[in-house]
């Protein structure tokens, strides 16, 4: 469980800008907390919608200064814009539509990751609760037609976060799609995870050595391109 | 039909102690702080905070002094604890969970939104797909481990759902830009969240409007709730605070 | 069964009036077709807050002329006028209202009633169907604080509606606490039905002579004051 | 993300016999008439249509022409058939219904408006007071004595509740005053009824608008409908009808 193998990989920028490539136009789309609000960065000009789950669609960038409305958050409560299309609801009508199966994707980070696209990411064992911030993210995982994780290939300490069996509460049993690390791109399919693209200069036998379970190689296998 | 009180100081006074109040807001968002504040002056003990998303981590300075003045028992949320666990660790309420002293009872957002929803329809209970595959589908969640009732599960049309249970307060204190004397409300963007579900949740709903109008001025196209779910209505003025949390 | 003992009672708007004097000011009330609407003729200028399920709060009177909207009915189809104070929802809100208690006090017809509080309304076996139109009454008997019934006595050939037994499909079970009708008021107690009221010139004789259960017969008979 | 489509036979060219689709309005109040007038041309065949309390006794010239062309299955309505026994008796509708060769299916009103409501937000089923005590807690109430499936009751805290399931649509027809391209909507007044549910409800939502928008001109905070439930946007006029049924 401790290989301590750690590559640098790409900054958590580069991670949004290559998810940003996998969503659709026309799509309605929910970011979680962390590398996932970043994609929002590189979504400008495209048409997509974010839905932010305290209730509000299309939502738009950060807000500053004169623009900043204490009445106008998002889920990370941050002071954002609307765009012209915003509307806000209530957080039953917010539910509804995230469970409901009226989002198309859902971003979300993950402290751990399996071959069957099961995740952990809502409660880290570290912090000595069984309680914790449970959020949105297990109705999101319920009802987004797509669940994408975004997150970082390793901890910072170099131990796996993608591995055999969840060793953390989990979010969801598998519900994830894609994967989406600063050293790779990983499909999840039925016959486990599928190494799509790599980081340049890194090899699959490398990613292998900072992953759990044995990853499929995919024929087409590629760099990820930025 | 005046539902206008006097003042803030009458519209709670009924509020004894033991009472379950829903506390809407999103973190620091749509947060009824003139009410908490009222709340914290009358000192009602043994509380349980029926909140959705982190009201009382948004407005952490009502909750440091619900927590010093002993007045709480109970946080039933999603979103109950500081974001930063190093941060958490300092907070007295998350102390009090830590040590039992409070107990903290988590839901998913969305089953928490449809929790008070069911309550307001009379809906008893319902089946959702969030949670399955976690803890939330084993046990009630809290802190408390003899408080953790198992849960149901059922198949429907080959998928797993956990059956849910309809969360009654017996007060609701709500926070709108604007309502009537006869409780018709409306908000403003994203201060909506919790503040209409939980307005028709509650046995006793007490909302506090920075604007209140006379009945009429308000279309009835552009009423959010409904005055029948609202019983004592009290102006307060804007609220200042950072938006931000810990 | 068929006792035919028939009484010229009192006019149905005279049983609306009487009903109107037991709701109290504050109440939200929605009234059902037939005897019920008659109600808000008497009820101008008391404060009393009428819904109807289509999804609206204080309705008000009838329009006419320029005053219809076809945007703007009652339950019943009839175009309404609003008043200050009037709010529009939506169908699931209205239900909502309805269902979880929000409604003090609800006054529908009927076509049997018993000693129990049980009642028949929705479907007269006469049309010879299964289904029928069941609308939102047994929503509003499963939700409504209060439940009332106004209605003829007898049916118009003295066939007994208050009956030991429902032969017609029931609407709910034990929900009735006050049944008003063209010849008495009856309320309805764990002990059976209390006869409160009688139409000038008659005795409790005599309205016993058309109702089915036993009455029993209150200290404080007294005459339909109207 | 502009969903307007260029005719309303374009945006309904998809529709396949057999297909189920929700049909809002409260008797003549909130019906989407060019859509009925539409799919009586394309002439579909099968269908089931899933009201909510009469529309088809409202727009009843619709309702007997998709009769007279033999297009309806079956019909799904807490209130179905005319209010006067002896008007519906001449109804073509109500004929075909005695004859078992159309299927009505009822159910209360609230529990109609549950039913979709449960289906746009992801709940499976839920329990309600509703029916109790009637034939409604037994089994499914339809004309034909073979589709009446038992149903099942629960006692919850002392009180008895039916379980009743989502009702999910293939199509929802809608009617709204106003509309913007990217679908969000408004309504006027009492003809939102069943049009803002059945909208969440359906795989695919096709409004028709009274006033078709630029995007930016609805107000965030006037918006009844969000664009995320509608696929796709047909401006017609405003409809001439009675305000009556039989």
């Amino acid at each position: 469980m401790s290989q301590k193998v750690k590559f640098e990989g790409l900054p958590r920028e580069m991670i949004a800008l290559r998810v940003s490539r996998e969503i659709k136009e026309g799509s309605y789309v929910n970011l979680g907390i962390g590398i996932p609000t970043l994609i929002s960065n590189w979504t400008e000009g495209v048409d997509i919608v974010l839905q932010a789950e305290i209730g509000m669609l299309k939502t738009g960038s950060l807000a500053e200064g004169d623009d900043v409305d204490q009445d106008l958050i998002n889920a990370s409560c941050q002071a954002v814009t609307a765009l012209p299309g915003s509307s806000y609801f209530d957080i039953v009508e917010s539910f509804a539509m995230i469970r409901g199966g009226h989002i198309d994707i859902a971003v979300m980070g993950a402290l751990q990751i399996n071959a069957r696209g099961d995740y952990a990411g809502w409660s880290n064992p570290s912090r000595g609760l069984f309680v914790g911030n449970v959020g949105g993210s297990m109705d999101l995982c319920a009802g987004a037609k797509k669940l994408f994780i975004a997150m970082e290939h390793t901890t910072k300490d170099g131990e796996l976060k993608i591995v055999n069996e969840l060793s953390y509460p989990a979010t969801a049993l598998g519900k994830v799609s894609m994967l989406f690390t600063d050293l790779a791109v990983i499909e999840i399919t039925p016959k486990g995870m599928v190494l799509k693209e790599v980081m340049a200069g890194l090899t699959a036998k490398d990613i292998q050595s900072v992953t759990g379970p044995k990853l499929i190689i995919a024929k087409d296998l590629k760099e990820i391109e930025l | 039909m005046d539902k206008t009180f006097p003042s803030i100081e009458e519209a709670i006074a009924d509020i004894k102690d033991g009472a379950v109040i829903a506390i809407p807001g999103f973190f620091a968002c749509g947060v009824p702080r003139d009410l908490l504040k009222a709340l914290i002056k009358k000192g009602t003990k043994n509380l349980t905070l029926a909140c959705g998303c982190g009201p009382l981590v948004g407005a952490v300075d009502e909750m440091r002094a619900l927590v010093k003045n002993n007045q709480v028992k109970k946080v039933i949320d999603s979103y109950g604890l500081s974001r930063s666990a190093s941060k958490g660790m300092q907070e007295p309420f998350e102390q009090a969970v830590r040590a039992g002293k409070i107990e903290l009872e988590v839901f998913p957002m969305g089953t928490m939104a449809e929790k008070y929803r069911a309550a307001g329809a009379g809906i008893p209970a319902f089946y959702t797909p969030t949670g399955v595959g976690s803890v939330f589908e084993e046990s009630d969640v809290t802190n408390i481990e003899s408080n953790r009732k198992p849960k149901e599960t059922r198949m429907i049309n080959g998928q797993k759902y956990v059956l849910e249970y309809a969360l009654k307060p017996d007060y609701a204190f709500i926070h709108a830009i604007i309502g009537d004397k006869e409780g018709n409300l409306r908000y403003s963007k994203t201060a909506r969240n919790f503040n209409h579900v939980m307005a028709m949740a509650a046995r006793v709903t007490i909302a506090e409007v920075e604007n209140l109008v006379e009945v009429g001025k308000l279309d009835g196209n552009d009423v959010q709730t409904p005055g029948v779910y609202v019983h004592r209505m009290i102006k307060v003025s804007r609220p200042q605070f950072a938006i931000t949390i810990d």
